[in-house]
């Protein structure tokens, strides 16, 4: 089973997904939380595996079908790919667990689109194929569209009809780019392409270049890039907590697909072609940190303040990820898997902050007292100090690495004051955000309900993330400028991917 | 493929094409949509039936054994045609759409529009 | 010659789908239209029947074929539509 | 006990000819396991759909049914000209009508087919029939002589069918 | 040495509250303190060392990537400052246990308190800059737990946050400093900073690192402009202003400018900016402590005042006056930390600190008075107390200053004002509160603290005489190696006696008491002169700064986000116009070199058409039943297109997905307005016009410049693997269901999601339906024509006979499992359409759940089957097997896949169609009989 | 030829364009379908026109490209899902919010409060 190991963070939730739909698992709700979680395990360790396999050996490629590459479809499983397969299923067991305490039987089929969006997400990060990425893309997307009306309601209606249609015209968007890089290249692997590229005339490479941009507008929209970013705040914060929680990975995808992209085939390597993005990405990356800041400051609620620090996340790391230098893909590494973590938190503790302030839910006005202040509030502590960026938490490690990187760039004085200055800014939204949410009290009883024990662990479990991250941040950090430097280091991956199978 | 072979299906194909046009014709020239209704039926039989069998000859010619499938989209035509004149003109009735002036027994009308019987 | 018959056939029939979609555009009613299109499904299947024996292939019949039948389902359902708004009840 | 087992194997054995005609037909083959294969899915298709339809009355004379088939599809060619005729010429020189026709079959699937008839000729359209399946409603696209058009359809089509159907 | 321990044992004894129970009051003080306790005894064991010159070390790597050491380093000042947060930490714990009450969660406040120590005491032992940073970040949070740990009150919690707010303001530029530097001398660590200040300053980033360390450091110790906070943050319990804003993290700032001092100083700019602002703030807070009623608002200004003093000093880059620095840090933190608990002792048991209120004390509590006048007149630097020696020492460093040139006596002139100002609120302190007749309306009537509540402010003032009258015996190892340690060794002369004799300092303390005597006596004019300026609440302000921020903020996401998705779609495809565009001018021809096939007339005529109708479908987009239509006819002329170009794979499923799609839009447009008005306006159109055309023209463009050029693909591995490899001869359909299958498998799990998500959007869903159409027309009374009932059912079984055919031939020849799902699922869907929903549900029990469930698994199993056989996934396997009589066929593994691709289309159509028909079906005879009102059709509410 | 397919390709991306930016779902809808319609055929183009060409072996001499027709039918099918996903969801914001608006409400009456109760979710 060892050499199948790239496929089976695809083919378990695809599976589990499939089972769950079928007799006997889908007339029991507590069978397909047993099972939904077993599953959750079962992906984390074989992350895992991939992890150390990818540490000790470098890349693995899975020809799907035998096929040689670049015919068939192969699946690269680089350090990257693997960091980012182990920090979905450690994400989707916090969700999973905070939705197994009641948030799952709200609506059908929850269980198993939470499967399938796992699949669709670990497919994006595993696949070395731009259409299969493209499928995938679409197998995430169309899950998530049915996660986000889980629980019913007007404004996860009204949410989704934008998130839907915006959603539809950069699927149509992908598809011309990638119709334009096939009529280009003539190849679909993605190795393959970064060879064909170099090969190109000075007639065709304005072709490419085309397609090569029109994806990162595709990206940028998945990765909430400013001007395509509008989606979000309405989307994640109306989606039900676990759900919301779960999304805060499918921002990365967009990142990582530019990571992806634009290091392999429009890399340092590419002559003409090098880093074609950076003219965009570099400004739209910073404007976009600046308006989740500003939108940070504006935001009346919880949910959508976290919105808002997932908008600044994205900022960051997609100022490190134009930066096209092996520190700073190494610093955005780091950063993902933080701030992946924390939103996730920040979004499962909106809800359940929400839960106990009755009527106030999680707006920043006065409410009736909680009935968990401690647990939450610590919570709600670890999360703050994590997301703005303070130590000692992830979040500090994470903007430090980034700031090195950017250091005696040129850009250094207009990249340094941006991240810093929305540091600030989420000190102060996040403390007025706390100060109204935990200390200003109305007379009123406190809400009955209780607040399953359940929600409160998958909380933690997230955010234990955040000090584990700086505790352990040496090996960490090793690992995370180990996956930098291999992706940078493009010449040993197509070759990788060139000599195919297994 | 011999000689007369070829003539048959060019005629066949010429008079497919010319009942197809016909049809389409009639769709477009007639004065209300009751006659036009009748326009299609030219397409659909003689129009449809001479281009598939100038299509079973010819491919029954070329690759020496009998090609009969396009007999099925004959029967599927047939089939399907009437029905889909009905229900057109059962749209047509519903909605009250008018017919020609000069057309007989228009007092009908309204009895089919409610399928009840002339008296 | 077959070439040429072929090539006046499908000229007439082109000129067919033409004269449809000019009906289709005009209407005036709901009901004309749809029979313009009805019609161009017949043109089409035509066309496309003409279209096989002009490439000497006899891949295009399954297509035809196909046309014929999604045609009257998809013609059936626009009636329906029309005379009870709901297609499926 | 072998009615049973036909009406298990065979629900409807016209049905089950046909597919396995249309069978061999689409796959323009004649080749023992196209038979085999067309033979299967003659049984199986037609157990499948068995729910899926009412109980229709069958077809008894299969001889003079052929005979219709061929007479209608004489009429038709017939017709066409005629019509093709009518259509290019000056529309105002047309005498379109509605015609009741009243009705000696009642069944649906006799009907049915007598009103497919009827459409499939030129010149001539099915429109509706009565709630009390008492009367058909035809248009024509040209009328010279109403009682005429009622026994021609009567007599041709309306009598062959309640033969071969006998009903 | 382990000198992790020292911040550790703090950090330890923060958990001791979470575990100790019900226990009582003091055994918790008592075993919170042990931890600071210990850690103290623990430093004094080293001390002497380090007394002796003596640097001790204590280093393990953290992360390296960042520079990130776990690095303790202790030296002179960092003992100085241990010692003071220790003693000083220890004294208020025992202060606490008094002044909380009963009510109130001790524990928590101690924890916070201890996580305050820890960070503090991180600060002054880090030998790395990050980690120093670390604690200096975590010194901000726990104060903001500290300063708000009344937080019911809406000052605590205004003031924590504006603390925060310009610490941590003041800490992102500090961090920014600190990089600079450790990027000048290559590390992270103090030492090499420290042993390269020569390099620092020969840095043309100098400056900028100089300005962000500065910022970091005038914020913590709340330096002009940036003190308003600190006089907020007053909103704290009295033992937590004790120990944060006497000693602790206000003198942070000052230790990070004598931590820095011998890297960064010497310079004019260093000069300017630091002594500029000590003395500014001096200056100011000096003056306005006068005014302050509020007794801890008083000494917060003091603080001010006091820290302008140091800052100041440490501005004027001799070293006598860095000595005079650290020695002023030792008194003013022994000073004020008992000023802050007597201030406490009396607001506890008084009930106010009013000092309009306040009068007269002395007779209620006369052994706090005395304790208090002490330590005030220490802060208005009297002889024999400690506040007298530094300042002695402060005045005579004013006069040696040159830079400022011919004004450079405007320093020893304004600190001497500075001086008589602080002499003059000391005054008032001593004279309002404790003299001055009796108090008025106080809450409660005062009396002396409990006995334990006064030994640490003993304790403090002892101190304070013992430094005064015996400096030399009492601190001066201690400040002879922090003096060095600020130095870097080069210690000055000096003497810490009483009496220097007459000289020009002695003179300065002399005018600035008489100035503050007289300044004290005449204070009523002084009031009413500070009462005609507006009074600026600079909490007021700060919220009000934030407010409009804020504010701004909204309006500005408000106008961006305007909840309109026309203008986010306008967005993105503007940028994605412009992303394709701009490449596309380097493009100098747009036809390449490939030959182009001829025009003809049937493609012309079919451009035509597509053109026409894509345009109708436009412009009847309002009208909708029409623009379905005219869809209809563009997706038809495009699967022709396709027929044409020789794809007949492709024409087939085109056609088939074309009706399916317009039969469901069908199914929606009943619940949707049939018609809508014009809504945009010309401006819009016009604005949407130019867009699409562009996007057109770009879009067009690009596909000509790639159609007319050659292409090298890697198709030809397709033709000519196909058979050999793949087994079939439909080269498209070996490639869907082998080469890339997996395409396929996700294709297919797309759809079946789809269909999911579907039902979910079904259920629950609330349905207004029109009783007639958009003309007002009752809905015909035929609901189920006969004709069309009999002739779909006996369509059926040949629809049927043709997905069979159709599925099992893809694999050679054009067809494969989704079009065959199509054509099923559209022959069901006619049989819906003709016998209704009713009909059907008795006849069909299909549960297309399952059914969708079951093709996905049947395609993936046989993608997983490969690995029985040890094959990557999705490997394929084919045979040609004989059979005597039936002859040769062949059986593949692709087969299966593609019959689950066959199972799940069915499914997915079915679940969507036959459920979205179900929506209207137990509703509508309601309405039957024509003019019934539009009824609600629900569908069973959705639940698990 | 390639000039008259590029402009019709070109013509329907802007008619798609178009109708993406109205303000109703259906007619988002129509303009997603032609969008996809147009993506299709450009899809289909990048393996450059052929006639005669059917890429099954054995059914001619030279062959049309058989990739871009595989990924232009799972574009297809994919783009079937996401349309029929979409027109269901036009269905039940209209159930939901009483209107067709892609925002869930007639522009006519944009007040600021709807705004941020927008943002608020
Ligand atoms: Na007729
Ligand atoms: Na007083």
């Amino acid at each position: 089973m060892m050499q199948h190991l790239p496929i089976l963070p695809i083919v378990i939730p695809l599976l589990a997904g499939v089972l769950l739909l079928l007799p006997p698992l889908c007339h029991s709700l507590p069978r397909q939380r047993f099972i939904a979680v077993a599953v959750n395990l079962a992906l984390i360790v074989t992350a895992v595996m991939l992890l150390q396999r990818t540490h000790l050996e470098g890349a693995l490629t899975y020809a799907l079908g035998d096929w040689p590459s670049p015919f068939g479809i192969v699946l690269v499983a680089d350090r990257i790919s693997a960091l980012l397969t182990l920090l979905t299923s450690l994400l989707g067991l916090g969700a999973l667990l905070y939705a197994c305490a009641g948030d799952d039987k709200n609506g059908m089929y929850f269980h198993p689109l939470f499967m399938f969006q796992l699949m669709g997400v670990n497919g994006a990060f595993l696949t070395g194929d731009i259409f299969n990425l493209f499928v995938f893309f679409e197998v995430l997307l169309i899950a998530s569209y049915a996660l986000l009306i889980h629980g019913g309601g007007k404004q996860k209606t009204r949410a989704a009809v934008h998130y839907v249609i915006i959603n539809l015209v950069g699927s149509c968007l992908f598809l011309f780019a990638l119709g334009t890089l096939y009529g280009v290249l003539g190849t679909l692997n993605i190795a393959d392409m970064a060879a064909k590229a170099t090969l190109l005339g000075p007639d065709e490479q304005p072709l490419a270049k085309a397609g090569g941009l029109l994806l990162l507008a595709v990206f940028g929209l998945k990765a909430a890039l400013l001007p395509f970013y509008f989606w979000l705040p309405r989307s994640y914060s109306s989606a039900s907590a676990p759900v919301a929680a779960l999304f805060a990975i499918m921002t990365k995808v967009g990142a990582y697909s530019i990571l992806r992209i634009h290091t392999t085939i429009f890399g340092a390597g590419a002559g003409a072609l090098a880093e074609i993005a950076t003219p965009w990405l570099q400004p739209l990356a910073l404007l976009t940190l600046i308006i989740g800041s500003i939108g940070a400051l504006a935001s009346p609620s919880l949910r959508t303040l976290t919105a808002n620090l997932t908008l600044v996340s994205m900022g960051i790391l997609l100022t490190a990820i134009a930066l096209q230098r092996a520190d700073a893909t190494a610093a955005a590494l780091y950063y993902t898997i933080h701030t992946t973590l924390v939103t996730g938190a920040l979004f499962l503790l909106a809800d359940m902050i929400g839960r106990q302030r009755g009527k106030a839910e999680d707006r920043f006005v006065a409410s009736r007292r909680m009935q968990r202040p401690v647990a939450l509030g610590v919570a709600f502590i670890i999360a703050a100090v994590a997301a703005t960026g303070a130590p000692p938490l992830s979040g500090f490690v994470g903007k430090v690495l980034l700031l090195q990187a950017t250091e005696g760039a040129v850009e250094t004085s207009l990249i340094w004051p941006i991240v810093l200055i929305s540091g600030l800014a989420a000190i102060i939204a996040l403390s007025r955000a706390g100060s109204s949410l935990f200390w200003r009290h109305s007379e009123d009883a406190p809400v009955a309900e209780p607040t399953p024990a359940l929600r409160i662990i998958a909380v933690y479990l997230l955010l234990a993330a955040s000090p584990l991250l700086v505790v352990f941040g040496g090996p960490i950090t090793e690992f995370t400028d180990a996956a930098a430097t291999q992706l940078h280091d493009s010449a040993a991956l197509s070759g990788m991917m060139q000599q195919g199978g297994s | 493929m011999s000689f007369t072979v070829e003539l048959i299906i060019c005629a066949l194909v010429l008079l497919g094409g010319l009942f197809a046009l016909l049809g389409s014709i009639g769709v477009l020239k007639m004065s209300d949509f009751y006659t036009r209704l009748h326009a299609p039926t030219l397409a659909a039989t003689v129009g449809m039936g001479s281009l598939l069998i100038a299509s079973i000859i010819a491919f029954t010619v070329r690759e020496q054994r009998l090609s009969a499938h396009e007999l099925l989209i004959t029967l599927f035509v047939m089939i399907t045609a009437p029905v889909t004149a009905h229900m057109l003109a059962k749209v047509a009735l519903h909605q009250r759409q008018q017919s020609v002036a000069n057309t007989r027994n228009k007092a009908l009308t309204e009895k089919i529009r409610k399928r009840l019987p002339p008296e | 010659m077959l070439n040429l018959a072929l090539q006046i056939a499908i000229g007439m029939v082109s000129i067919a789908m033409l004269f449809n979609l000019w009906r289709l555009l005009l209407g005036p009613e709901p009901a004309d239209r749809i029979l313009a299109l009805e019609t161009m499904y017949l043109n089409s299947m035509a066309l496309i029947i003409l279209f096989g024996l002009w490439q000497g292939a006899a891949l295009f019949f399954e297509a035809a074929l196909l046309v014929a039948m999604l045609g009257f389902a998809s013609t059936a359902a626009l009636c329906k539509f029309l005379l009870r708004g709901d297609i499926i009840e | 006990m072998v009615n049973r087992l036909r009406l298990f194997w065979f629900p409807s054995p016209w049905l089950s000819l046909l597919l396995f005609v249309a069978w061999l037909m689409l796959n323009n083959s004649a080749a023992p396991g196209h038979l085999v294969l067309g033979a299967l899915l003659a049984i199986a298709i037609p157990r499948l759909t068995a729910r899926l339809g009412d109980p229709q009355p069958t077809m008894k004379r299969p001889v003079l049914a052929i005979r219709y088939v061929l007479r209608v599809l004489g009429d038709i060619i017939r017709d066409n000209f005629r019509v093709a005729l009518l259509i290019m010429g000056p529309n105002q020189r047309l005498q379109p009508a509605f015609v009741a026709l009243p009705l000696e079959l009642h069944e649906p699937l006799p009907l049915t087919i007598l009103a497919g008839t009827i459409s499939l000729t030129p010149g001539t359209v099915s429109v509706e029939i009565s709630d009390d399946k008492l009367w058909l409603y035809i248009h024509t696209l040209h009328l010279d002589d109403e009682a005429e058009l009622i026994a021609h359809i009567k007599g041709r089509y309306e009598a062959a069918l309640k033969e071969i159907f006998e009903c | 040495m382990s000198l992790y321990l020292i911040p550790l044992a703090p950090l330890l004894g923060a958990l001791v509250p979470l575990f100790s129970g019900r226990s009582g009051r003091s055994a918790l003080a008592l075993s919170v303190a042990l931890f600071p306790a210990w850690a103290l005894v623990y430093m004094l064991i080293q001390a002497q060392a380090v007394l002796d010159g003596e640097t001790l070390r204590f280093a393990v790597d953290w992360i390296p990537a960042i520079g990130l050491q776990l690095a303790f380093r202790l030296d002179g000042l960092g003992l100085l400052f241990c010692l003071l947060i220790l003693i000083i930490g220890l004294l208020v714990i025992l202060y606490a246990r008094y002044y909380l009450s009963e009510q109130e969660n001790m524990g928590r406040f101690y924890s916070y308190l201890l996580l305050f120590m820890t960070a503090m005491l991180g600060i002054v032992l880090s030998n790395n800059l990050l980690q120093l940073w670390l604690f200096w970040e975590l010194t901000s949070i726990s104060s903001f737990l500290l300063i708000s740990f009344w937080s019911h009150k809406s000052d605590a919690r205004k003031g924590a946050r504006m603390a925060l707010a310009i610490t941590g303001a003041g800490g992102l530029a500090l961090l920014a400093g600190l990089l600079l530097i450790g990027n000048m001398v290559g590390d992270y660590s103090l030492d090499t900073v420290l042993a390269n200040g020569a390099l620092i300053k020969a840095n043309p980033a100098y400056p900028v690192a100089l300005v962000l360390l500065l910022l970091g450091a005038f914020t913590k110790s709340a330096q002009f402009p940036f003190h308003f906070w600190l006089p907020h943050a007053m909103a704290a319990p009295t033992p937590v202003s004790a120990y944060l804003h006497s000693a602790t993290m206000v003198k942070a700032g000052i230790f990070l400018l004598a931590r820095f001092y011998p890297a960064m100083s010497g310079t004019d700019m260093w000069f300017l900016a630091v002594s500029m602002t000590g003395l500014i703030t001096l200056l100011y807070g000096a003056f306005t402590a006068l005014f302050q009623h509020d007794l801890k608002g008083l000494l917060a200004y003091s603080t001010i005042s006091h820290l302008g003093l140091i800052t100041l000093l440490l501005g004027m880059n001799t070293r006598l006056a860095a000595v005079a620095a650290v020695f002023h840090i030792i008194n003013h933190a022994t000073f004020k930390a008992s000023l802050f608990m007597a201030a406490g002792i009396i607001d506890h048991e008084s009930g106010s600190r009013d000092m309009r209120k306040l009068n007269g004390l002395w007779k209620y509590m006369p052994h706090t008075a005395a304790l208090a006048m002490v330590a005030a007149s220490s802060m208005a630097g009297v002889p024999l107390l400690n506040g007298f020696l530094s300042k002695e020492m402060f005045f005579a460093e004013t006069l040696d200053q040159s830079t400022l040139g011919g004004l450079s006596w405007v320093i020893p002139v304004l600190a001497t004002v500075g001086g008589a100002f602080s002499v003059a609120y000391s005054l008032r302190f001593i004279h309002d509160v404790f003299f001055n007749g009796d108090p008025i309306d106080l809450p409660r009537t005062p009396h002396e603290p409990p006995r334990y509540m006064k030994v640490p402010v003993e304790i403090l003032v002892a101190l304070c005489l013992l430094v005064g009258v015996f400096p030399n015996y009492v601190v001066n190892s201690l400040l002879n190696a922090a003096s060095a340690a600020v130095l870097n060794g080069r210690l000055p002369e000096y003497s810490l006696a009483i009496w220097h004799g007459f000289n020009i300092p002695m003179l300065m303390s002399l005018a600035a008491m008489a100035g503050g005597l007289y300044i004290y006596y005449n204070r009523r004019m002084l009031f009413q002169f500070h009462a005609q300026f507006p009074q600026h609440d600079a909490k007021q302000i700060f919220e009000g700064a934030v407010q409009y921020v804020a504010k701004q903020c909204e309006r500005i996401i408000d106008a961006l986000e305007n909840g309109s998705l026309q203008r986010y779609v306008f967005l993105l495809l503007l940028f994605a116009l412009m992303f394709m565009a701009g490449p596309l001018l380097d493009l100098h021809h747009s036809a390449g070199s490939r030959p182009q096939l001829e025009l003809n007339g049937v493609v012309l005529t079919g451009a035509i058409l597509l053109s026409l109708s894509a345009v109708a479908t436009v412009i009847w987009a309002r009208r909708r039943f029409i623009a379905l239509l005219s869809l209809s006819v563009t997706g038809l002329i495009v699967s022709i297109a396709f027929a044409y170009f020789s794809a007949p794979d492709l024409a087939l499923t085109q056609l088939s997905v074309e009706i399916i799609t317009v039969i469901l839009l069908m199914l929606a447009l009943f619940f949707l307005p049939q018609t809508t008005l014009k809504e945009s306006s010309p401006n819009r159109l016009t604005r949407d016009l130019s867009l699409a055309a562009l996007i057109g023209g770009v879009v067009g463009s690009i596909s000509y410049a790639l159609m007319t050029r050659p292409l090298l693909s890697i198709s030809d591995y397709y033709l000519t693997h196909s058979k050999t490899g793949g087994g079939g001869d439909n080269v498209v359909n070996v490639i869907l269901v082998d080469f890339r299958g997996f395409d396929t498998l996700g294709e297919i799990t797309v759809l079946g999601i789809a269909a999911l998500g579907i039902y979910k959007l079904i259920a629950g869903m609330r349905l207004y339906m029109p009783a007639g159409d958009d003309s007002g027309r009752p809905w015909s009374q035929d609901r189920h024509p006969m004709i069309l009932a009999l002739v779909s059912q006996n369509l059926l079984p040949l629809a049927l006979l043709v997905s069979v055919y159709i599925l099992l031939r893809g694999h050679n020849l054009p067809g494969g499992g989704f079009i065959a799902g199509l054509i099923t699922s559209v022959a069901i869907i006619q049989q819906y359409i003709a016998h209704g929903v009713d009909w059907i549900k008795h006849r069909v029990r299909i549960n297309y759940q399952a059914l969708i469930a079951g093709g996905v698994l049947l395609a993936a199993l046989t993608g997983a089957g490969a690995w029985a056989f040890d094959r990557p996934f999705l490997t394929s396997w084919f045979d040609h097997f004989h059979l005597p009589w039936i002859g040769d066929f062949e059986l593949a593994s692709a087969m299966l896949f593609d019959l689950g691709v066959y199972l799940t289309v069915v499914g997915a159509a079915m679940l969507i169609l036959a459920n979205l028909g179900k929506l209207t079906t137990s509703e509508r005879p309601a309405f039957e009989n024509g003019d019934a009102p539009r009824a609600p059709a629900t569908h069973h509410k959705e639940e698990f | 030829m390639e000039g008259v397919y590029a402009f019709c390709v070109g013509l329907l991306t802007a008619c798609g364009v178009f109708l993406c930016l109205r303000g109703r779902t259906f007619s988002v809808v129509l303009g997603l379908t032609l969008l996809s319609y147009a993506v299709n055929l450009f899809l289909f183009a990048s393996g450059r026109l052929a006639l005669y060409g059917a890429a099954v072996l054995g059914s001619t001499e030279k062959y049309g490209d058989p990739l871009p027709q595989a990924l232009v039918l799972t574009a297809i099918v994919i783009g079937f899902a996401m349309t029929a996903f979409l027109v269901i969801l036009a269905m039940r914001s209209r159930a939901d919010l009483g209107n067709d608006h892609v925002d869930g409400r007639i522009p006519s009456e944009p007040s600021l409060v709807q705004r941020r109760t927008g943002r608020k979710g």
